[in-house]
């Protein structure tokens, strides 16, 4: 089994926390797991991405270039990677950002207004943690209390407040 | 069992040498290294009597080291391409003084100011261009952040044995990844150093760290003496790591984050019935040459892989010394060879299944 | 009669707000419904009538994104 | 109606990848509106530092060279002694000035290099990510300052402007700021100023420019320029500290 996955969007969405998340999580299942932020001066401001691989053997390359699962939370994004996603591969996208289509009929597509839905339900800038809900829905390797463990790792102890409403936004996106 | 834990490969080198007793760390910030700086900013002022200090350039932060060191510490400082660069003057200086220490260099793509992603075109550097005069370091290449964890040990340890620098070859891709580490429990292990500027209290000759000889002789015989130990850390700490090796015709001979991903296309290869291995260099200085010779009696081929335009290649070719053809193949700029373009390579090489 | 026109280039744009923090005349706003192609809110004139033309609004802006005309037209 | 503010010429069309509110767009500006009112951009040389700035290659239309991390001034002076018609400036970051670059500035301060450099001072390292920098006020928090600067253990902000006012090369020293329209305007004259001065061969010309960077000190880029009066102007005071150019000319 190997997993490769790219979360890209904006900077300050929270793609590099999410990507942190879904690797919290399959640590705490024993997977073998790299995580690759991009890094540099894009990361402020501009696009933002990170590469998350999760697999049961050694991981060679962390870096991704064609993901089973694209999470999409902007368009430049979308118009970026949306090419590279592989053959029967997943993209999961923010449809209240990215309004755009594809000629990809060989992937899955879920479309999920993430921010407008975050908004609506309090849960504000959590677009983010719905879109890796639905992700974590779709790829099924992992069951609540690993996913509240994994939360539990990636979040610093000073903002630990925000465990509960990340996992209700989790909890929220699967259900979709 | 210790536990699992998921860390960037720059901080988790700066846990290592916390966890080795380096408590004196000496940095400047430059992408892509900047969080080993960052990790010990906030560690080291925690500890009982730890330094941490960012100097005014990375000029001055490997003077603070050999200054440090030569007090008799375990210091350490680390950078990125264009600032060890700058650090080479005094690492030339340490070499000639006998000063042991701990460099890291996160590996970022040149010449010049070049791009901030990884690279592995600082091995000459590394191996041959360490300031003037001739002088090495202990170079260690990890190819996952748990053995770059563990060569922080080592690295301190064969320093102050050989008494010599000694630099970790880390690039940007090992330090911006996490991935799953166990730091070792492993006690750090000291020897005397009765060489240090302690202050002599009045119970010994004064000590001099020095490395002006003007007499010609003097200096031969302190530069012989040096080249016995050299010769030792040749014979004794040359280490490579293979795989899939016993039946290999054709073998990738890479390093670092090269390694990773040749190892995965051979993986590859393998269940498609090709024979091929990986041997990997661990050390780069001293360099594997007896592995490497003993291989090529086996193998039909062999392919350099780098992220660079070649430079081990030349390493490697000296070691099989005509015996067999030695390939390469390299992506530069910050860019890491693929998983299928490493594969690619090697059936071109083999002709397809063999 | 507006005294002074502002043109403000919405692409170049990255929604600081300085302009609009500094103009004395409340022509500039943010737009927080619409993201421009860089994916911020950009600023947009508002009430061009309060215009004078004064180049407050060009001279802080880190984007060089405004253009300001002043005079009859 | 009529243009009366527009995008100076010797500014690309290119985008600035600055984060937003951040004040270097501004400087640039004001560069590039000196070069264009004192019609030199065709023998205008610019050097670009090591850190945020280091793209300025990008943005200025005259030709450009981008030097080693600190050494812009050694840089400059070889650009100026090659060519002395040339108009040669240096536009360098706190890092890249005051740190690694301090010898460099120094001497090419004492020699009284007919050269301009524009410093612009935001008091944190920016491109790697907002470490402490030469300036980096007391008790201010930066990732490599994480408990607030120390000076016991990291000593005082450098204070470019004042050090570099007791050297007798040094022609003209100014420290301004661009937290406001009227400290605009001034820095807008500060620089025109520094750039006449190599124009009529008076030696070393030096702008201090108190700017904002408030990605890395956390705050909204209004909030970032008020913290510039209210924090940064009692270590870094406004004024000019050297201004020898009624004297005799350099050359």
């Amino acid at each position: 089994m190997i997993k490769q996955v790219l979360f890209a969007g904006f900077g300050g969405q929270g793609v590099l926390f999410a990507g942190r998340v879904l690797a919290n999580t399959a640590l705490g299942k024993g997977y073998e797991l790299s995580w690759l932020p991009s890094y540099g001066p894009e990361t402020r401001g501009g696009t933002s991405n990170c590469a998350v691989v999760i697999s049961d053997r050694k991981i060679g390359s962390p870096i991704v270039t064609n993901p089973d699962i694209l999470v999409a939370m902007n368009a430049p994004s979308f118009d970026r990677f949306i090419d590279s996603v592989s053959e029967n591969g997943l993209a999961i996208i923010d449809s209240s950002l990215i309004i755009r289509e594809s000629n990809r009929d060989d992937i899955t597509r879920i479309d999920i207004a993430a921010t407008t839905l975050a908004q609506q339900k309090q849960l504000t800038g959590l677009a983010n943690m719905i879109l890796l809900g639905k992700l974590f829905s779709e790829i099924a390797l992992f069951d609540e209390a690993d996913i509240s463990s994994g939360m539990k790792l990636s979040v610093s102890s000073s903002r630990e407040s925000l465990i509960n409403l990340n996992l209700t936004a989790i909890a929220l996106g699967s259900s979709i | 069992m210790a536990e699992r834990l998921l860390m960037k490969g720059n901080e988790a080198v700066a846990e290592a040498a916390i966890l080795a007793g380096c408590i004196h760390f000496f940095g400047y910030p430059i992408t892509p290294q900047t969080e080993v700086a960052a990790y010990m900013s906030k560690r080291l002022p925690k500890i009982e009597g730890g330094v941490y200090l960012q100097a005014e350039s990375e000029i001055a932060a490997a003077n603070m080291v050999l200054g440090a060191s030569a007090a008799g510490v375990r210091a350490m400082t680390s950078s990125s391409s264009p600032g060890i660069s700058l650090k080479t003057e005094c690492i030339s200086y340490m070499a000639g003084s006998d000063i042991p220490c701990l460099i890291v260099n996160v590996q970022r793509a040149g010449p010049g100011l070049g791009g901030i992603q990884p690279s592995q075109a600082d091995y000459w550097q590394a191996t041959r261009g360490l300031g003037h005069g001739g002088a090495h370091a202990l170079v260690f290449a990890p190819s996952s952040i748990q053995e770059m964890v563990d060569m922080v040990f080592d690295g301190f340890e064969l320093a102050e044995q050989y008494r010599i620098p000694a630099i970790i070859l880390s690039d940007g891709l090992l330090g911006q990844m996490m991935e799953p580490v166990i730091f070792p429990e492993r006690k750090p292990k000291y020897i005397d150093k009765p060489w240090a500027l302690t202050g002599h209290g009045f119970k010994r000759e004064h000590n001099i760290v020095n490395s002006l000889y003007l007499e010609a002789s003097e200096l031969e015989e302190k530069n012989n003496e040096r080249e016995q130990r050299y010769n030792e850390i040749r014979r004794l700490h040359a280490v490579a790591d293979s795989y899939l090796m016993e039946d290999a015709s054709v073998a990738v001979v890479a390093y670092g984050a090269a390694a990773r991903v040749s190892g995965a296309a051979i993986d590859v290869l393998r269940e498609q019935g090709v024979k091929a291995g990986l041997i990997r260099p661990v050390t780069l200085w001293p360099f594997p040459t007896a592995a490497i010779e003993s291989a090529a009696e086996q193998l039909e081929q062999i392919l350099v892989v780098e992220m660079s335009h070649g430079q081990m290649v030349e390493d490697v070719r000296l070691a099989v010394n005509g015996k067999i053809p030695v390939h390469f193949y390299g992506r530069n700029g910050g860019i890491l060879p693929t998983q299928q373009e490493i594969i690619n390579q090697l059936l071109e090489l083999t002709g397809g299944v063999k | 009669m507006a005294k002074g026109r502002i043109h403000i280039d919405e692409g170049r744009c990255q929604g600081c707000a300085l302009c609009f923090e500094f103009c004395s005349n409340k022509v500039i706003a943010i737009a927080t419904e619409t993201l421009n192609a860089k994916g911020y809110h950009p600023a947009v004139v508002v009430s061009p009538e309060n215009c004078t033309g004064c180049s407050v609004c060009a001279l802080v802006c880190p984007d060089v994104a405004i253009t300001v005309e002043r005079g009859k037209d | 109606m009529e243009v009366v503010y527009k995008k100076p010429h010797a500014l690309t069309d290119v985008q600035m990848h600055y984060c937003p509110g951040c004040t270097h767009g501004i400087i640039h500006r004001l560069v590039a509106e000196t070069i264009d009112e004192l019609d030199i951009e065709g023998r205008t040389v610019g050097v670009a530092p090591v850190g945020c700035a280091v793209f300025a290659y990008n943005y200025f239309n005259c030709d450009m060279i981008q030097a080693p991390h600190g050494r812009a001034p050694a840089v400059a002076t070889g650009l100026k002694r090659a060519r002395p018609d040339n108009i040669v400036f240096t536009y360098q970051g706190d890092g890249d000035l005051a740190a690694i670059g301090t010898a460099e500035t120094i001497h090419a301060a004492t020699r009284s290099e007919n050269i301009t450099v524009i410093f612009v001072n935001n008091a944190i390292y920016g491109m790697t990510g907002g470490q402490m920098a030469p300036t980096t006020i007391v008790d201010q928090v930066t990732q490599t300052t994480p408990y607030g600067r120390n000076p016991k253990l990291a000593g005082y902000p450098v204070a470019v402007s004042e050090m570099l006012s007791t050297l007798e090369g040094t022609t003209y020293a100014v420290r301004v700021a661009v937290n406001n329209p009227a400290g605009i305007i001034a820095t807008k004259r500060a620089i025109k100023k520094a750039f006449t001065n190599q124009l009529e061969g008076k030696g070393f010309s030096i702008v201090e420019i108190l700017f904002s960077c408030p990605t890395h000190w956390g705050m909204s880029p209004k909030e970032a320029l008020d913290w510039i009066e209210q924090d940064i102007y009692p270590t870094f005071p406004l004024g000019v500290y050297k201004d020898r150019t009624e004297g005799p000319s350099h050359d």
